[in-house]
């Protein structure tokens, strides 16, 4: 992505669809993202974080946004930056931090960490760690919805490197041959781990890819949660109606390394400054305070709140063993 | 086309245990027959049983299989798909999230290897850290000794064996491959069932009618002996009493025990046969190296060790891929002539 | 593809850049494909075939004008229906019928058969049969040229219902990446086996791909073999260029079953019969006794000359045995 | 990070035999530097020698093994790829058939998946097929031990070994890994090699400079030994020299075999080890079922047979993924409490 300097900082596009709660709700779940995010990093920081912390710094408009825009019968399939999702699907952070710290009571018994799991309540299915390959399982989930008469749609993530995966392709593909309400968001943050763009693809657009497979696509500003809101909520219409699938690319910056065990010091410093610039919760934020649909004083309190609920799950959490050792020799096949 | 040369054999003294259930009637089917029976049986008893696979409804599948199939069961229930063999596995795994039981089938099992993704990381780890089932079959026809090439002829269950989580299933007779099939579609977990492409018109034999179960996980003792075991499954099980029958005739009394599954694998029907006999030969189509015969070697060698009077022997492929010639295909591929010579040898130990 | 019934059979769209001669040669070309391919079902219907018969009917222009538009150097990656391309690249007709029929002398050894082979040195590689799989093989190759700076174009070819292999994504993105010197086909000839078009994707044109992976795209006529030749002439010429890759879709009809056991009930009649009109090779013997470059007599006597020659390769390999038995037993490692 | 905890192990008593070329420099290398060394030495000597892979130049690779390359030897032979493993080893594939020696990089082992087509059907058949060469190496990281997950901690060893027309490297220590991965570049034919990510930065020995090779398929006699063999490959060459270790203490004197690369499989020094202990143990750390620990067992079962003392045993991983929190995984991997406990009930039987 070239960096335009003179660009401006355009104000928040408002969606004509969108309550002030709502918008109350998504900023809520955008901020939560961002403050489990910063509790990751200093847990990982202190060394009691177990596995990968994938930040999902600069994402949060992207997976809030999108998953938002989804009803009560359809069912998310969250990559490793999209925690919004799992909170506004409605996962609670003690089930989360198990998950993540893979202690005992987890989902997944301790098998698996992170988002990996799945919540079949919550229609959350998380995902593996091979990129791509949740895009046909997110498809086929759908497929069996639309076998039965029912009108579910099935949204999932990739990233701007994972879309030059074949199961992106093959999953692409199948989803527009059977017209299925499937959507694919492309987070295109600028890198796959440390590869720019130009390492990962040569076209313009990653949703220019959809003219390939017949279905609609098209490239968002990915720091405007209302616009991707907007543009989701119209995917899921679509899907709704029969007219098949949707590639979205949000387009942001993934602030911070891979994981945090990376310095990102391949990244041009302006390129940071840019983005910082248009960071999607400050954007919202003002928004919010402009519209005075949230005072500063909210805000600082929703902040407290959050940070304090993460805070209590972390404590929880953390005190807790690592599931018992006969787990990991269970459970390979279900009865 | 070059065929194998099978006799058509019909099969006496099946072990059937308490937990197979089975129908009375009885019709004479081929293998493939069979296991279109099974396919159109669980079709019709289950809503949630669908098909996908690449060109299975209008031109009823690369061999003939699914014929008909669309007319009766409807074209979203026998899915044409694309080539795409990624996309059908993993669309199969979240249809069965999603409550369905699909049949996925691979045109070749060859090209199993575009979806291999899909099915060892996805559908064989499911279970484990979601603690939900993935019902869900990928059927295709495997095998050589038809004069196929190296792409349509490879042997690639050792593959799923060792990679936990996935069921695997190798029937050698018609009603195995039935009873197998509708055990396999009523699993609660990702099976791959490898059908051998040089059985399905060659067999011919009884199977039952309606509803009938082969459980997985029990080996088959189907031709009780005293001197050796063969241990075999798939193709390897015709040639293995081919040659048990010639031994017969040399006086040597052969124990023919099929496997039928890999995952899960009857360790103790094989144990037991190997201890009754203390003679142990190993069988199968697919290549020598890490093919499950060392598995199932390994367990014999550790479990059963004090009750061997001979080395096991392993009669396999050649390590290389199946080639095309039929003079090539015959060196490469393991015979009841190979068998023989190599039960031999370990009657003469 | 719709059929247009009022639709006119264009004239052949003649090329600027060919010679009489060379078109006199390109016809041969497609001559000898034809009669080899009405050899072969011959062969198969006497039983005296071995392995599957794919037909190349209706595919000759395809095959022809796209492997006679590459340079000395280039390099073709034929499938299973461009018999027409290993001609165009010099082969002889008694080392493609030891090929199919596997026999003694087989450059493959009787390891593989139908045109599975590799020439290095007339610069033809065979493939596998899994589709898609030669995409990235054949980009691979032109990598390998460039680094070395030398100006090698590498050409393959992929059927309407290859293209949805992961590897085709895999395979056009990364050439494109790398703006390799590369030119994939697409033989769009309406079927992959008993699947319709519809079966296999949903968009417009498979070439609209191109678009997705920012390289050359376009459609076009591949019953015209001049078209064929002018398309993929340019296409060369943007590889050498340094400009990457091009994805060209050449339309066209699949005469016959997938395989000569298939009797292809499931194509409408009308279909054959849209297409028999546009015989690439009718069309092109009536445009050459139209520009006067062959009589008909010159036809009638060069399609004697190869069928003769066609026979007596048959009778040649015929007569010859299978590879000996030892020969599965080698060379599975070179040295 | 939870961490492997492995004794820094010093190594002495190599068998090197004459096809062993080396240089009498020596420096303390990590299994990682060494790694490193070998494909720097290889680059800088053959231009034709080329990488690939996902992040392999700017970042230097997950694991920072690239690290600086690309500053040698430009962007163009250090070649930052996209997500895209058929396509890497694809194209790897392509330029290996084009006169170069590529080695490609999974940035996890457990990616290969994703290009297991090419290498088994493509790669794996070339040479059988055309005569022709692909002298590819595809490389990574593999394995547990270090608290990953399922999808970056899998041993697929036995799937190549499998395959036929493929080579398959695991080595134990830095020099083994240098010399074999410089055995590996030269190799006409394709190569996967296994690092093992656990033993990356936890080992370091001294390893010669500059040109050294350790031929494919020669077993290494790390320590000899007369009561018992322990044979092994990888991480389970270090839990099982602890293991002899601690057996030695009981008064138990243990082979350990290290057979370095599975294909080609040096059975010669196997068998010889189990002919002369007459005990066998086999350990790796991938899960049992249809690992290449049962290649091992059967070919010990079939030719050494009449020196066997006792049962074959084999510790190897539990038959399931490889689980993420640090209790499970130690209860699913295999480790040298695990061995001696084997080994124990071995020396008893
Ligand atoms: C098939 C596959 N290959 C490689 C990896 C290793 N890997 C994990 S994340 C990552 C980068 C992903 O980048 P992108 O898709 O842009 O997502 P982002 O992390 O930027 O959100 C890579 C290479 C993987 N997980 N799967
Ligand atoms: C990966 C893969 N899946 C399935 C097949 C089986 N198969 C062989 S040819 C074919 C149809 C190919 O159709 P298309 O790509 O349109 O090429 P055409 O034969 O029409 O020229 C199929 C399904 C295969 N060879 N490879
Ligand atoms: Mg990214
Ligand atoms: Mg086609």
């Amino acid at each position: 992505m070239k960096l335009k300097k003179s660009d401006k900082i355009p104000p928040i596009k408002p969606s004509k669809r969108l309550t002030n709660d709502q918008r109350i709700s998504m900023f809520r779940f955008m901020l939560q993202a961002r403050e489990f995010d910063l509790a990751m990093q200093r847990l990982n920081r202190q060394g009691r974080a177990f596995g990968g912390v994938y930040s999902q710094t600069g994402n949060e408009a992207s997976s809030v946004g999108s998953a938002f825009a989804l009803g009560e019968k359809d069912v998310l399939f969250p990559m490793h930056r999209n925690i919004g999702g799992h909170f506004v699907f409605g996962q609670d952070l003690n089930t989360l931090m198990l998950a993540f710290l893979a202690r005992e009571g987890s989902l997944m018994r301790g098998t698996d960490g992170t988002g990996h799991y799945a919540d079949v309540n919550k229609r959350i299915y998380g995902n593996i760690s091979h990129l791509g390959a949740m895009i046909p399982v997110a498809a086929g989930f759908v497929l069996a919805s639309k076998m039965r008469g029912e009108n579910v749609v099935s949204m999932t993530y990739i990233g701007d490197g994972g879309s030059q995966t074949g199961e992106f392709h093959e999953g692409m593909n199948f989803a527009s041959v059977q017209k299925l309400p499937f959507i694919l968001i492309i987070e295109n943050n600028q890198y796959a781990y440390s590869s720019p763009n130009s390492v990962e693809f040569a076209c313009k657009h990653l949703s220019d890819r959809a003219l390939g497979y017949g279905c609609h696509g098209e490239t968002i500003d990915g720091t405007d949660v209302e616009i991707v809101y907007d543009a989701c909520w119209k995917a899921a219409e679509r899907a709704r109606r029969g007219e098949g699938p949707s590639i979205i690319e949000t387009v942001t910056m993934r602030m911070r390394g891979h994981a945090e065990h990376d310095d990102f010091s391949y990244v041009p410093r302006e390129e940071l400054e840019y983005w910082q610039k248009r960071d999607p919760i400050d954007r919202y934020q003002n928004f919010l305070l402009e519209k005075k649909i949230l005072t500063m004083d909210d805000i600082t309190a929703m902040r407290t709140t959050l940070i304090e609920e993460i805070r209590a799950a972390i404590d929880y959490a953390v005190e807790l063993p690592f599931p018992p050792a006969e787990e990991g020799l269970k459970g390979v096949f279900v009865d | 086309m070059f065929c194998f040369s099978l006799p058509m054999i019909k099969i006496v003294g099946y072990v059937f245990d308490s937990q197979l259930s089975y129908n009375s009637t009885m019709a004479q089917l081929t293998y493939l027959e069979a296991i279109a029976d099974a396919l159109r049986f669980e079709m019709r008893r289950d809503e949630r049983v669908f098909m996908m696979g690449e060109d299975i409804a209008t031109y009823g599948g690369a061999f003939k299989l699914t014929k008909n199939f669309h007319e009766e069961f409807g074209r979203q229930r026998v899915l044409d798909c694309p080539i795409s063999e990624a996309a059908i596995v993993g669309a199969a795994i979240g249809a069965a999230l999603n409550g369905m039981r699909p049949v996925a089938e691979m045109q070749f099992m060859d090209f199993v290897t575009c979806g291999f993704n899909q099915i060892v990381n996805v559908a064989g780890t499911t279970a484990y850290r979601w603690g939900l089932g993935v019902p869900m079959v990928v059927r295709g026809p495997s095998g050589g000794g038809v004069g196929a090439n190296p792409f349509h002829s490879r042997n690639s269950e050792a593959w799923f064996a060792h990679a936990s989580g996935v069921k695997v299933v190798c029937p050698a007779f018609p009603a195995d491959a039935k009873g197998l099939m509708i055990a396999s579609i009523r699993d609660n977990n990702p099976v791959v069932f490898y059908e051998h492409k040089g059985l399905y018109r060659k067999i011919k034999e009884e199977v039952p009618e309606g509803e009938y179960i082969v459980p997985l996980g029990k080996a088959n003792v189907i031709r009780e002996g005293k001197d050796m075991s063969i241990i075999c499954y798939g193709s390897a099980v015709h040639f293995a009493l081919a040659a048990a029958e010639e031994l017969s005739k040399e006086g040597v009394s052969v124990e023919v025990v099929d496997i039928r599954t890999l995952v899960p694998f009857d360790e103790e029907t094989v144990l037991a046969s190997a201890r009754k006999t203390n003679r142990v030969l190993i069988a199968h189509e697919a290549s020598l190296t890490a093919g499950f015969g060392g598995e199932i070697a390994a367990r014999i060698a550790e479990k059963a060790f004090e009750y061997l009077d001979a080395p096991i022997l392993r009669v396999a492929g050649y390590d290389a891929p199946t080639p095309f010639a039929p003079t090539l295909e015959k060196a490469v591929l393991p015979n009841a002539e190979k068998v023989l010579m190599a039960a031999r040898k370990l009657m003469e130990y």
